[in-house]
């Protein structure tokens, strides 16, 4: 309806390959970029941003990276949570500086204590840290394809909760066994701890999910992306024309991860202040982002952000009908909000398996052949 | 002739106005190409470039002045620059129909004694080869796409971007060479000579000289003022005059850019992502379009149909008045607005013509609601009539004097003369040479003063003072009463109906009119069904009396409108019968191209014809019938005659006919 | 003298084509393939087995620089294994294989796609997510070499890189005439357009050997005419060394300049397609699947 | 003979009854999955529901009480009457057949023929529903369910073996429950193997196992037989329920086990029904020993959590079709 395609043509592949090829999509684009970075941080105040913003961008970022995996590489994973864990744990100790010991002469060993890594830093390599571990996780793939492989993720869930539950080095010998973000500031203003101001917090998250989400794309536009989407469709086919499995497959796991454990990373760090690896990083933490990709949509970098979008509405949305409006006990809430996270799972399942992306997709094609209806 | 109609000697020749464009305009697109996936582009520089390697390349394979190139191929810049490039060297392009068969190829080089050609692909160059083992004069075939060319002999082929590059390296020595010969050229000398597919005979070589051309693009472009922002799609056959005119004269002339489609399929395409500002399309494209349309909208859902009706309904009013500039009420001029922004904008969109400023359509008439249809869109759609001797542009409508029935005013520079007979003869600058090697068709066509009769019949509209086209002249006749005899007027006005598929006229030298009329099978079939009439058969349904109803009611209607129009008044229809077959080309009713072959069926059908003059209300016939697997069979039939109200004469007129029939005593 | 010399092409009768009939040397044609001599690949007693069944039994032959060989066969005969022994797919239990000379390991399949091995599949194996170019697309793989980081930020090499691949693709697409379809998901297209987009994508990454598993499988008259014509125009214009297994005997004998016949695993006949249709071990192969 | 080794054999004892247990669940799973191709994830989910179920009918609990005050402002909580163990079995019973034929009217019909993936998506879907909608049922605090089997140590046992071991060992410690649940188990597998090789319906769901034209050619319909499985699922997730409940009362974590369950299919094969009994004893043993050995005296404990399927992991990687599952020969 609003399209007006006439006169678009493209004279060299680099606009035809362009990721927004209509003129009206790539302003709109555009213009929402500039919303993002230069109104939104003046509107916003602390509940919107602890609410609904923070968690929206953090969770895309998960969902982007468990999409690369499950939704263009094909391969279902169940440890998200745990991957998270891996990128907040391992950020809270960039963060707060360890000690390394390092072999001397006679076979003494010298402690250098590291100091503090500042926390844009330290969030990415908490993301580094997270891909290795993701690529060791991801090796058995090889052998184990389908549900087998999902379960085999699961020992990464459980196995790595576990571990940061027990190794104190990891959460610097707390008592409480709990990992607390100490106060760190970028360019001098606080994005951790206490005493940090909305927009600040936002702004740090922001960056992080817009420069992911644009390499998504440009990872999966590329050779990279098509040998993942080869694997997913048909891994045979791919290996026989030349797509080394072992290569796309260890590189999806990577990126994921990195991924994830940035948004593990900035969940603790920016978001919460402080985690426990058990309840924060369980199990349900993985089907919640599995929800946000199929919900989103399976391969689609925009599905990954409307995916959490509904995901971290839902239950806001829910306790303030229920619990603000009618006054019912919270618990209630988060219960129904189960029966119709779930029941909605299924029928997205059923009615539109490729998610709000694919809705999304649909609408479009339909106001660009409006008043048409094929 | 006036000074304004001519063009100046530095821009005489299509080389010369070339080179002013590689000046003038430099960097601007001059052509594309849909290829690879993208628009390919060059730039005025840039084409000159091509040509002029290419002009080289010739020369060097031995072109001569006054050579001819045949041009085979579908529409693509190399061809339009081997075109540029063969005038250069002074030579002549003759472009040829890409779909015509060998022997029709063989035909053309044979007579115009082409010495080279310049060709698409394997395709055409099997054909050429085929031909020049019976026409010794070929010599080289220059090809541009070199696919499953590999194993070919190529002591006489070549391929055409290897010309070019020959034609690169030979540029110190050849250059001046070439200048030489490009201004040795006139604007008398021939430009191109184009074949017109005669309905009748042997194709026939019209020959257009750089003036008849350059001229006439440079009137008419002033007429449409078109300018170097133009752009417009290639896509019709190169060898038809049509695009010669649109994409090589008034393109070069003005500067615009060439767009060539990727292929045949992708043409729709190809033109919604060009946008293209100037187009020409013949009136089976409109209507063709137009259908696809109202389909697409039968399966929309009623809201969006109750919308897009509105919309449609509301720009009948509004539409051409505002397209006209004529003034709208405020809220009505609101309401086309939102109509625009919600419906009608997208499906300009849709059709891709949106960015179309100025669009023509000719060659045959077009159903006025067709028409209207696209102008009340806001699409600038007018008419023109021409024909290849006139380089196409006889007349053409002016901005704002639009009628679906007229095809406008002389262009500039063209004097029209209407014959005793009735027949339009023209005189203009862009009015051809000759028929090439004919010398007795030229004399025919052309008098001394250099009048050429078009061979159309028609006549100035009294009111508009617009040429109306009636008939072929040689259709038209008289009734016995003198009064003009024009069936195709008539027959067009009736075609109009949907649920006619065809009918024919007949009254030459009768005391009045009567039709037979073939049914559309699909349109009347849903009728049918709509109506829940049952039949079992095509006879069946076309005897049924409701058919005839409906039939006779459009007949009354189009007497009506043919009755407002003094002089063919009485080609109203008084009785008509709907034939219990359709007219077919395997019976040699009509041609393969869809046209009646007058003649025959008033053979063939005498007996009906005689019935319906002689008043019976109905009559028998059996007739022979072929099937497609050529077996022959009978059918028979009892036809029913119906009498058409047709309107009574007012006094005033009765009187002119007498003088008319005067006037032309040949005929009474 | 080439063996596509006995294919006709060109209009018969004509002068013309008498003399490129004869022409000695096709290297006169630019870029005609070298006269076939040169073995691609040689196979030396081939035995295959599946656990007790065996698939190939004790089978030899060589495919010769660009020419067109066929392998045929009534349906069971081992086509496919064999096919999938030469793709690399299924390793024999006996016997070498040599590629260019070489004695080739058993190796992973995608490294034998690098050794320039591509091939179609009989039931299509298209990458049903994606469109047609990208498609395509994937078989330029091998060819890609823009890093990790290159790709992520994209505006630079990667990008290049992309349009240099995107060319050739789209050289393959105007080949193959499927430029209509070039955005399309493949999902959506008819069964005989698949099958060409199948040939495009092993087409684009410009194998030395091209393995074609049944291509007219299940496909109308016209569609067979044209896959024929596209496989022709391939072996001609690219030179490349086609090796196609078919049962449908009709179309090969006119497309391939040599076949070998296998029947019940075993090779029964091995020439040019006259020989092989005189050669009566091949006539009672194929009359007796006629009566199944 | 020294102690530990004795407590090493009680623990292996333990870890057996454990492994029952699991086998129990996992069963479930390789039903569903056998007949229509669905791995079950809400399996655990439904043991859960079903214990809640048996709980909430036997002491008469009001369903949906929560939700009934909250929107009503009542204070409604139960009924006052008490329901006999078997009764409110039976009725569990019915309510798990019932939620069967639910799921199969309203979710795998529309989802026929997906991939499996999206099946296995649904489920989990399904899974969530089932949680929130058991929780709102019956409320979510931690019930005590008693099927009237004793508890505790099982001190014949303990005596009888007393004598076995050297200086401070008293003999086996095994829960008089873990024997009763072991029983039941084994009695419930047999059943289940024996069924599904001697009843038309078994032959019908090894049939669609195998492939689904023939299932119909048996003449049960395909969608009966997803009904008929889910509900034997049901009927072994109220088993599972009841027993684990009984054990360590009716909780969240209770669905926690199906997780645990995995794990075993993994070893045993998605397909087969003896694959998920060893699997089962193997990662019950498995683990007990683990930790026994080597978790709690290096590890800090708690290595239960992951051993499972760590050993799934490892053990798949060296063999992809699992204990039971035939070889995947890839073809093109």
């Amino acid at each position: 309806m609003f399209y007006r395609e006439v006169g678009e043509f493209k004279t060299s592949y680099r606009s035809d390959g362009q990721t927004f090829p209509i003129a009206l999509d790539r302003h709109a684009y555009y213009a929402l970029l500039g919303v993002a970075f230069l109104v939104v941080p003046f509107l916003l105040n602390d509940y919107w941003v602890k609410a609904i913003v923070l968690p929206f961008l953090i969770y895309s970022i998960a969902a982007l990276g468990l999409n690369i995996l499950t939704g263009y590489c094909g391969q279902v994973s169940l440890g998200s949570g745990g991957f998270m864990a891996v990128g907040a744990y391992s950020c809270y100790k960039f963060m707060t500086g360890f000690d390394v010991y390092l072999p001397a002469e006679a076979g003494e060993w010298v402690r250098y204590a590291l100091p503090p890594i500042n926390v844009f830093f330290s969030v990415l390599l908490g993301g580094v840290m997270t891909a290795l571990v993701g690529i060791l996780f991801g090796l058995p793939s090889l052998r184990i394809k389908g549900f087998y492989l999902a379960v085999a993720t699961l020992a990464a869930q459980f196995f790595l909760v576990w571990l940061f539950n027990k190794w104190e080095w990891a959460f610097n010998y707390s008592a409480s066994g709990q990992i607390t973000a100490p106060e760190r500031a970028v360019f001098g203003i606080d994005v951790t701890g206490p005493s940090t101001s909305a927009w600040a917090t936002y702004l740090f998250c922001l960056v992080f999910a817009v420069v992911l989400a644009l390499v998504a794309r440009n990872l999966t536009r590329g050779h990279l992306g098509r040998s993942w989407m080869a694997i997913r469709d048909m891994d045979i086919a791919a290996e026989i024309i030349g797509v080394n499995p072992l290569k796309a497959k260890l590189t999806a796991f990577g990126i994921s991860s990195f991924y994830i454990g940035i948004s593990g990373a900035l969940l603790f760090a920016v978001y919460l202040g402080a985690a426990e690896v058990g309840e924060v990083f369980g199990i349900q933490k993985s089907f919640l982002v599995l929800f946000m990709v199929i919900i989103g949509g399976l391969g689609s970098v925009l599905g990954s952000f409307l995916g959490a979008a509904f995901m971290v509405l839902l239950p806001v949305a829910l306790k303030n009908l229920l619990v603000g409006q009618l006054g019912w006990a919270t618990d209630i809430a988060a219960h129904l909000d189960f029966v119709i996270v779930g029941a909605l799972i299924i029928v997205f399942l059923i009615l539109e398996p490729h998610g709000l992306a694919q809705l999304w997709r649909t609408i479009k094609q339909k106001l660009r052949l409006w008043p048409f209806p094929h | 002739m006036t000074t304004t109609t001519t063009v100046p000697p530095e821009l005489g020749t299509f080389p010369r106005v070339v080179q002013r464009n590689a000046t003038t305009f430099g960097e601007r697109p001059a052509y594309r190409e849909k290829a690879f996936g993208i628009w390919q582009g060059w730039t005025w520089i840039q084409a000159h470039e091509q040509v002029r390697a290419l002009a080289i390349g010739l020369i060097d394979l031995g072109v001569e002045p006054a050579d001819k190139i045949a041009v085979i191929g579908r529409n693509r810049p190399a061809f339009y620059w081997t075109m540029i490039a063969a005038q250069y060297v002074g030579a002549i392009p003759v472009p040829v129909y890409q779909d015509s068969s060998a022997d029709e190829v063989a035909y053309v080089m044979e007579h115009c004694g082409a010495r080279f050609a310049v060709v698409d692909d394997q395709e055409q160059v099997d054909k050429l080869l085929d031909v020049s083992a019976r026409t010794p004069i070929l010599e080289r075939i220059v090809y541009v796409d070199p696919r499953g060319l590999r194993k070919y002999d190529h002591a006489l082929l070549h391929d055409f971007a290897a010309v070019q590059e020959k034609g690169r390296t030979l540029r110190a020595e050849l250059d001046p060479e070439l200048d030489r010969r490009a201004a040795l050229a006139a604007g008398g000398d021939a430009a191109v000579i184009l074949y017109t597919s005669g309905t009748t005979g042997r194709p026939k070589g019209v020959v257009l000289t750089h003036d008849n051309v350059l001229a006439t693009a440079k009137n008419t472009c002033a007429f449409d003022s078109l300018s170097e922002h133009e752009s417009i799609l290639a896509y019709l056959p190169m060898a038809w005059v049509g695009d010669f005119v649109f994409s090589m004269a008034q393109a070069t002339w003005a500067g615009f850019c060439v767009n060539c489609p990727e292929n045949a399929g992708t043409m729709h395409k190809d033109l919604q992502e060009i946008g293209a500002t100037y187009f020409f399309a013949p009136p089976r494209f409109f209507e063709g379009l137009l259908t696809s349309i109202r389909i697409r909208m039968e399966d929309a859902s009623a809201f969006k149909r109750w919308l897009f009706d509105g919309a449609i309904e509301r720009a009948r009013a509004v539409g051409p008045a505002l397209l006209e500039g004529r003034d709208v009420s405020l809220p009505a001029r609101l309401l086309h607005r939102l109509d625009h922004a919600l419906i009608l904008g997208p499906l300009l969109n849709a059709t891709g013509l949106s960015a179309v400023r100025v669009g023509y359509t000719a060659g045959e008439a077009i159903g006025p609601e067709i028409f209207d249809f696209y102008r009340s869109l806001g699409i600038n759609l007018k008419q023109l009539y021409g024909q290849t001797e006139a380089c196409v542009f006889v007349t053409q409508q002016p901005d704002g004097e639009v009628h679906p029935d007229t095809v406008g005013v002389p262009c500039p520079g063209v004097e029209i003369r209407i014959d005793d007979s009735g027949e339009v003869l023209y005189r203009s600058p862009g009015a051809f040479r000759e028929y090439y090697k004919n010398p007795e068709a030229t004399a025919d066509t052309k008098d001394a003063q250099g009048w050429v009769s078009t061979g159309d019949a028609g006549f100035f509209d009294s009111s508009s003072g617009h040429l109306r086209i009636i008939d072929r002249a040689k259709d038209v006749g008289r009734l016995a009463n003198g009064h003009l005899f024009a069936p195709k007027f008539t027959e067009n006005k009736l075609k109009f109906y949907p649920d006619i598929l065809e009918t024919v006229v007949f009254g030459r030298d009768r005391t009045f009119c009567t039709a037979f009329i073939n049914i559309d099978l699909t349109a009347v079939g849903n009728w049918a069904e709509r109506n829940n009439i049952a039949y079992a058969s095509y006879q069946e349904l076309a005897a049924h009396p409701k058919v005839y109803g409906s039939i006779q009611s459009h007949i009354e209607a189009v007497n009506r409108s043919v009755a407002e129009d003094e002089r063919l008044f009485d080609c109203q229809v008084h009785r008509f019968l709907v034939l219990h077959k359709e007219l077919d080309a395997d019976d040699g009713e009509i041609t393969r191209t869809g046209k009646v072959r007058r003649r025959t069926v008033e053979q063939k059908y005498a007996t009906l014809i005689e019935a319906m003059h002689d008043g019976s209300d109905q009559v028998y016939i059996e007739t022979e019938i072929t099937y497609e697997d050529g077996r022959k069979g009978a059918i028979r039939a009892t036809l029913e005659i119906r009498d058409a109200r047709v309107e009574p004469r007012a006094d005033a007129a009765a009187r002119e006919p007498a003088a008319d029939a005067a006037r032309a005593p040949a005929h009474a | 003298m080439p063996p596509h010399a006995n294919r006709q092409r060109m209009p018969h009768g004509h002068p013309l084509m008498r003399e490129a009939m004869s022409m000695a040397d096709p290297a006169a044609a630019a870029g005609a393939p070298p006269v076939p001599s040169v073995p691609v690949m040689e196979l030396g007693h081939i035995t295959l087995r599946f656990g007790g069944v065996t698939a190939i039994k004790d089978i030899s032959f060589d495919i010769l620089e660009g020419e067109v060989r066929a392998i045929i066969g009534p349906n069971g005969a081992g086509k496919s294994s064999m096919l999938n022994v030469i793709s690399g797919f299924y390793h024999p239990q006996e016997g070498e294989i040599r590629y260019r000379g070489k004695v080739r390991p058993a190796m992973k399949p995608y490294q034998i796609a690098r050794l320039g091995v591509a091939r179609t599949f009989q039931n299509i194996a298209l990458f049903k997510g994606m469109s047609t170019l990208d498609n395509i697309m994937t078989g330029r793989l091998t060819h890609m070499k823009s890093g990790l980081f290159a790709q992520a930020i994209w505006k630079g090499a990667a990008e290049r890189e992309e349009i240099e691949q995107r060319e050739r693709a789209e050289r393959i697409i105007d080949f193959l005439e499927i430029q209509a379809i070039r955005k399309a998901p493949v999902g959506s297209l008819s069964y005989g357009m698949q099958k060409r987009v199948e040939l495009g994508r092993a087409l684009v990454s410009e194998p030395s050997l091209l393995l074609l598993d049944e291509p007219m499988a299940g496909m109308n008259v016209e569609e067979k005419e044209d896959m024929s014509r596209f496989i022709l125009d391939v072996n001609d214009e690219f030179g490349t060394t086609i090796a196609l297994i078919e049962h449908d005997m009709g179309v090969v004998m006119d497309i391939s300049d040599r076949v070998v016949v296998m029947d019940y695993g075993a090779k029964i006949g091995d020439g040019t397609p006259d020989q092989v249709r005189n050669d009566q071990a091949v006539i009672d192969a194929y009359l007796g699947v006629a009566h199944e | 003979m020294s102690t530990d080794f004795y407590y090493g054999i009680e623990v292996v004892l333990n870890g057996l009854m454990a492994g029952v247990m699991y086998s129990l669940v996992a069963l479930g799973f390789v039903l569903i999955f056998k007949a229509s191709g669905v791995f079950n994830y809400a399996q655990g989910v439904m043991a859960l529901f079903a214990a809640q179920t048996l709980v909430g009918l036997q002491t008469g609990q009001v369903p949906f009480s929560h939700l009934i005050d909250a929107v009503f402002g009542l204070d409604v909580h139960h009924f006052g009457w008490t329901l006999p163990t078997l009764v409110a079995i039976a009725l569990s019973l019915c309510m798990m057949v019932l939620f069967a034929i639910l799921v199969e009217k309203l979710v795998l019909k529309h989802l026929v023929n997906q991939e499996p993936i999206i099946l296995f998506m649904a489920t989990i879907g399904l899974a969530y529903f089932m949680e929130g909608f058991g929780q709102l049922m019956w409320g979510s605090e931690i019930k005590r369910l008693d099927i009237g089997i004793p508890q505790g140590g099982n001190l014949w046992i303990e005596n009888a073996t007393a004598g076995l071991g050297g200086e401070g060992f008293h003999g086996f410690y095994i829960d008089t429950l873990d024997l009763y649940a072991t029983a039941i188990a084994i009695l419930l597998v047999t059943a289940l193997v024996l069924l599904s090789r001697y009843t038309r319906i078994g032959r019908a769901l090894r049939a669609v196992a195998d492939d689904h034209q023939a299932a119909l050619s048996v003449g049960i319909s395909l969608r009966t037989i997803w009904v008929i499985v889910w509900a034997i699922a049901g009927f072994v997730a109220l088993v599972a329920g009841a027993m684990w409940g009984a054990k360590s009362g009716v909780q969240f974590s209770l669905s926690l086990i199906a997780l645990k369950a995995l794990p075993v299919l993994m070893l045993g094969g998605f397909t087969s029904i003896p694959g998920a009994v060893v699997g089962g004893l193997i990662i019950g043993v498995g683990e007990k020993l683990f930790e026994f050995l080597i978790g709690a005296p290096f590890l800090g404990g708690a290595t239960e959590n992951w051993f499972a399927y760590m050993l799934a992991l490892v053990f798949l990687v060296f063999r992809p079709q699992g204990l039971f599952g035939e070889r995947i020969i890839e073809r093109v």
